[in-house]
């Protein structure tokens, strides 16, 4: 456990759509900023350091932490960036927390944000993998994912139907949440017969590309109940980026997902995770995740993933909602993404996700997914932790 | 300021270019294809696992390898998609010929997988184990594309 | 399968990362080159706290978080600090010598940063008077100002 | 702040093109040079926090390349920082101090030789006001120069003085790329790149990988080598757009420096300071970080450093390893000021020691023009 107990008080999102020609990258990050200081009620004044990131090809922006000081509030303060690719927003948030509990800071804001309407995403992104062995034939995010789909099906004979489920969870959810960009509900039909981008995944099944910005303010124990009837308290983290060559994953299970719970589970004293968790925010860039990676959590053995999903346990109003937000298929602008989940989960710990709210919450995850293959997690709670 | 015309400033010239070093372990790998259409792995010393491409550190026993092995050429497919929406190739800056096999072919001897492309003439002979085999370039120069794509020959 | 090192060339692989952008210049900037484009003005904002005039234009004070308002400001004003390209560097968009200034116009706090022509380089001096000139052809962007040329 | 020490350090020779190393091949011997010299293995580092920057590697996810190499994938816990080195050790402390681990592992890496700096570093201006303009890091830099030199009549031989002294102590550092023995006229005649900034007050496009451990107090008391115990620490970034500074002032150092003495309890750091690496990579901003950090007056670096103040038997000696002139590998730059500080403070630094080194200043920074600093203050005494 940290030096000093960590806090969510505050967080802001933009208007996230698919693309903002209002604002410049500045203005974004700017209107996040300014949204999560209302809602904390407090002004730039009072925050004592920024943490801030990103991936740079996606804006083609260099030194992103210098650039956007206009926009985040940095002046003459510190601010330090942090980008690890898809986890970045939750890398971020990770980030805010040791600054918070190093005792060297009081407030810190975390800010995440992306334009995606900027540049091709899937262009931008296959430069984040190796120039000699990968950037042949790797195509972006999706492709990376279709294998893993591909392998688990393999392996344990899921189809892409249940996928859709997850599909239409998320997309079910969304429009309970007046941040995301994608409100519409799909049935399991319609996911199927949208467009096939990379066998087993259609169109339905993925994040789509956003503009967007999220900030979160963290304060230490000293003050936090002061500035936040009732904040979120950061139990643990842990993260594993263990892979640095792509076609050296096990694809078909998310190992840095099982190695990153088993390590937060064990020192948080979850034992239980599926009875212990109220809610969880899953950085679920495609459906076939949502059945996946809930086994490397250790929700339900190998191979039950579906099951989990077709019983309606994660549905709003099931056993463990899974991403009420509808997650990072209804909204994805990518550096924010991870940060969102954390955000949500705040909201969720603070009973003021509205219409989207899980009742009775205590405990809550938030997970990053991102670069090659990796995972970031969050544990959160209403409580203060031991 | 609704009224405003809303613009965008576009990026101009050819983008950034690079000089990336291939290693002392890739160049070897390139050297073996180019010359010898031979397929090298790494092997730890600690663990025992055969690593392709070849590189100088196993990361789980962080231990630094030195015993090149040869491996295939022919494999199985360890997993795979069909790529069949457009993007934009970083390399060239224009779009990439869609759809294409994407494999990730388990060579022969070999522990981790290998990225290239798949031959999709038959899509329905694409499957998870089934055997590949290299089709390796006329000309060689020392590049991941000495190999033009895998086929499957089960 | 024993190799030496020396035996292996060493390999650089020639490549690169061309993707393009498409910023969205967003209401204020949007607002400012139009000003340039249309009207050959040079449009600014002022912190409603602070008073800082901004050119170019931010739509909120960065230092204030404030909102701003919109004023012009004449197209003249002194240099505060300038160089002389002589090496010709990959980013430059022109043949050497080519001379950048930081400028500061009359009635703004901060300083534009532009190209400086129609001048000698070993004329240019720190606190000269300049003023801007506008491209023949203007379509909406920082360099609808030719440069900036001796007043 | 607990107690903090930095207990190993590996430094890549810097070198103008390490051809035949991936990034990963220079991660791993810094990484091997850190834990031999803290006498520790892979297993005791209980975190790890890389520094790259995706631009400069020609990478988005630039970190994922060293992953295997410095230990991300024995499942540790970790995190990548992009900026330099300085502020990746800065988040690698607070890791400690948030008392979540007891040791980090931090590394920052680039290799200049890979790209264009001038296309990388213009990328850095904002693409919807200025970008198409063509500034860069070089040209950004000369219009700082000229600011500073007009502010306080400083000399293209002051500037000049600088470019000796450095490349000259280079010549007994054997990590350093250029190790030169210049006189004043030789920087004055070396090529014009952008007035007022000549060849030789540039520094050079390098490669290079520098490693440090960061250790909690229990773990450092442990520790087989003498710590160095990290006393201060602070960072603080300006304003973006060069016209909103005043270029000429070392605003946002000054604050940083500030913040980073108080912590050490150092009230007058040019008497207390004996040793000072500084980020200069250009002749002109050793002078500006010397008074940004308190080490002289504004506008007075450049008599002291004429009385030989700063030269490597005078009172002061900035850059004694050569600095960034001797070698420049940006990203890792501020990460090699740290650890030189730390072979000062230990004795260690051969030819090139202070003598009776106690107390150092280490500093790095971020963006154009000194946009953003990171300033540490290191001393051997427990």
């Amino acid at each position: 456990m940290g030096k000093k107990r960590v806090a969510i008080v505050g967080s802001g999102q933009t208007l996230h759509r698919s693309r903002r020609p209002d604002v410049n990258g500045q203005e974004l990050i700017h209107e996040a900023v300014q949204a999560a200081l209302s809602d904390a009620d407090l002004t730039l004044a009072d925050i004592d350091a920024i943490v801030i990131g990103n991936m740079d090809h996606f804006e083609g922006i260099n030194y992103v932490d210098c650039w956007s000081v206009d926009g985040s509030g940095g002046w003459m303060k510190p601010v330090i960036k942090l980008t690890t690719g898809g986890t970045t927003g939750s890398t971020l948030s990770i980030g805010g927390y040791h600054m918070v509990a190093s005792g060297l800071f009081e407030k810190v804001l975390i800010i995440g944000w992306e334009k995606n309407s900027e540049s091709d995403t899937t262009g931008a992104i296959t430069t984040a993998f190796d120039p000699i062995w990968d950037r042949l034939v790797f195509a972006g995010a999706i492709s990376g994912l279709a294998v893993e789909a591909q392998a688990y099906m393999a392996r344990y004979g899921a189809t892409d139907r249940d996928a859709a489920r997850v599909a239409v969870r998320d997309r079910r959810h969304a429009c309970k949440n007046p941040h995301a960009q994608l409100r519409q509900e799909v049935t399991i039909e319609q996911v199927l017969a949208s467009p096939m981008l990379a066998d087993p995944i259609h169109l339905l099944d993925v994040c789509p590309r956003t503009d967007g910005a999220c900030a979160v303010i963290m304060a230490n124990e000293d003050v936090a109940e002061k500035l936040c009837p009732t904040p979120d308290w950061i139990w643990g983290t842990a993260n594993r980026h263990s892979y640095t060559y792509l076609a050296d994953v096990n694809f078909g299970a998310l190992d840095s997902m099982a190695g990153a719970a088993k390590e937060l589970f064990a020192k948080t004293g979850i034992k239980e995770p599926r009875k212990q968790l109220q809610v969880i925010e899953l950085y679920q860039p495609y459906s076939f995740a949502g059945i996946i990676w809930i086994e490397d959590l250790g929700l339900v053995p190998r191979g039950k993933g579906a099951e989990y999903i077709w019983s309606g346990a994660t549905d709003l109003g099931g056993e463990l909602p899974i991403n009420p937000s509808g997650g990072v298929i209804a909204c994805n602008p990518i550096g924010a993404t991870g940060l969102i989940r954390c955000a949500e989960v705040s909201l969720q710990m603070m009973g003021r996700a509205g219409e989207r709210q899980v009742p009775e919450v205590e405990l809550g995850l938030s997970t990053g997914f991102g670069g090659c293959m990796w995972t970031d997690m969050m544990l959160h709670g209403k409580r203060k932790p031991e | 300021m609704t009224d405003v015309e809303l613009m965008v400033i576009r990026s101009v010239g050819g983008g950034q270019p690079f000089k990336y070093a291939v290693g002392e372990h890739g160049s070897r790998f390139f050297h073996e294809l180019k010359e010898h259409r031979r397929i090298v792995g790494i092997k730890c010393p600690k663990c025992g696992k055969v690593y392709v491409p070849p590189r100088r550190v196993c990361g789980p026993c962080f231990a630094e390898m030195k015993e090149y092995v040869e491996v295939g050429p022919g494999g199985r497919i360890g997993t795979f998609t069909i790529l069949r929406y457009a993007f934009i190739d970083p390399e060239t800056g224009k779009q990439k010929p869609v759809p294409y096999g994407y494999g990730f072919i388990k060579f022969d001897g070999a522990d981790t997988l290998f990225q290239h492309y798949i031959d999709i003439e038959d899509e329905s002979r694409l499957k998870i184990g089934a055997r590949v085999e290299p089709v390796f370039a006329p000309q060689r120069q020392g590049t991941i594309r000495d190999i033009e794509y895998f086929r499957v020959v089960d | 399968m024993e190799t030496e090192r020396s035996s292996v060339e060493l390999m650089v692989q020639q490549s690169q990362i061309n993707v393009p952008y498409s910023w969205w210049a967003g209401e204020t900037a949007s607002r400012f080159f139009a000003g340039l484009r249309d009207e050959q003005k040079i449009l600014a904002t002022r912190c409603a706290a602070c008073s800082q005039v901004f050119v170019p234009p931010r739509k909120t004070c960065p230092q204030c978080f404030k909102d701003t308002a919109w004023l012009e400001v004449r197209p003249e004003g002194e240099l505060v600090t300038f160089t002389v390209a002589r090496r010709q560097l990959a980013a430059l968009p022109r043949p050497v010598p080519l001379i950048f200034g930081l400028i500061r116009l009359d009635g703004a706090t901060t300083a534009l940063l532009h190209l400086i022509g129609e001048v000698p380089p070993e004329q240019v001096r720190v606190g000269m008077r300049l003023k801007a000139k506008f491209a023949a052809e203007r379509r909406g962007g920082i360099l609808d100002i030719e440069h900036f040329r001796p007043a | 702040m607990d107690k903090v020490a930095i207990i190993g350090i590996g430094m890549t020779k810097i070198e103008a093109d390490k051809r035949g190393d991936t990034f990963a091949d220079m991660a791993w011997e810094a990484v091997n040079l850190a834990l031999a010299d803290a006498h520790m293995t892979i297993a005791e580092v209980d975190n790890v926090v890389t520094t790259s920057n995706d631009f400069w590697d020609g990478r988005t996810i630039s970190c994922m390349a060293v992953g295997d190499a410095t230990g991300a994938g024995q499942g540790k816990n970790t995190s990548c920082v992009e900026g330099d080195g300085t502020f990746g050790a800065f988040y690698g402390l607070t890791r400690i101090l948030s008392g979540a681990y007891g040791t980090t592992l931090v590394t920052a890496h680039s290799k200049g030789s890979e790209s264009v700096s001038s296309l990388i570093t213009n990328a850095a201006l904002d693409p919807i006001y200025d970008r198409a303009l063509g500034l860069d890091m070089v040209t950004a830099c000369a219009l700082q120069a000229r600011a500073y030199m007009h502010r306080h009549g400083v000399k293209p031989e002051d500037l000049a003085r600088v470019s000796v002294k450095n490349h000259g102590n280079a010549l007994r550092n054997p990590l350093a790329q250029l190790p030169l023995k210049l006189t004043v006229e030789d920087v004055l005649r070396s090529e014009m790149i952008a007035d007022p900034l000549h060849l030789l007050d540039c520094s050079p496009v390098s490669d290079g990988c520098c490693a440090i451990i960061l250790a909690n107090e229990q773990r450092a008391r442990r520790s087989a080598r003498q710590p160095v115990w990290v006393t201060g620490v602070s960072c603080c970034a300006d304003a973006y757009y060069l016209g909103d500074r005043d270029l000429a002032v070392p605003r946002s150092l000054a604050q940083a420096a500030k913040r980073a003495y108080a912590m050490a309890g150092i009230h007058d750091p040019a008497r207390e300071v004996q040793v000072a690496e500084v980020y200069d990579a250009f002749t002109y901003q050793e002078l500006m970080w010397i008074e940004g950090l308190g080490l002289a007056e504004a506008g007075g670096a450049k008599d002291r450093l004429e009385r030989g103040d700063f030269d490597l038997e005078g009172p002061l000696p900035v850059n004694p390893s050569g600095g960034l002139l001797g070698g420049h590998p940006v990203i890792a730059a501020g990460l090699y000021r740290m650890a030189e500080a730390v072979k000062q403070l230990r004795g260690e630094a051969g030819s090139y020691q202070v003598d009776g080194a106690k107390v150092a200043v280490a500093q790095g920074l971020n963006g154009l023009c000194g946009q953003s600093h990171c300033v540490w203050t290191l001393d051997n005494r427990s």
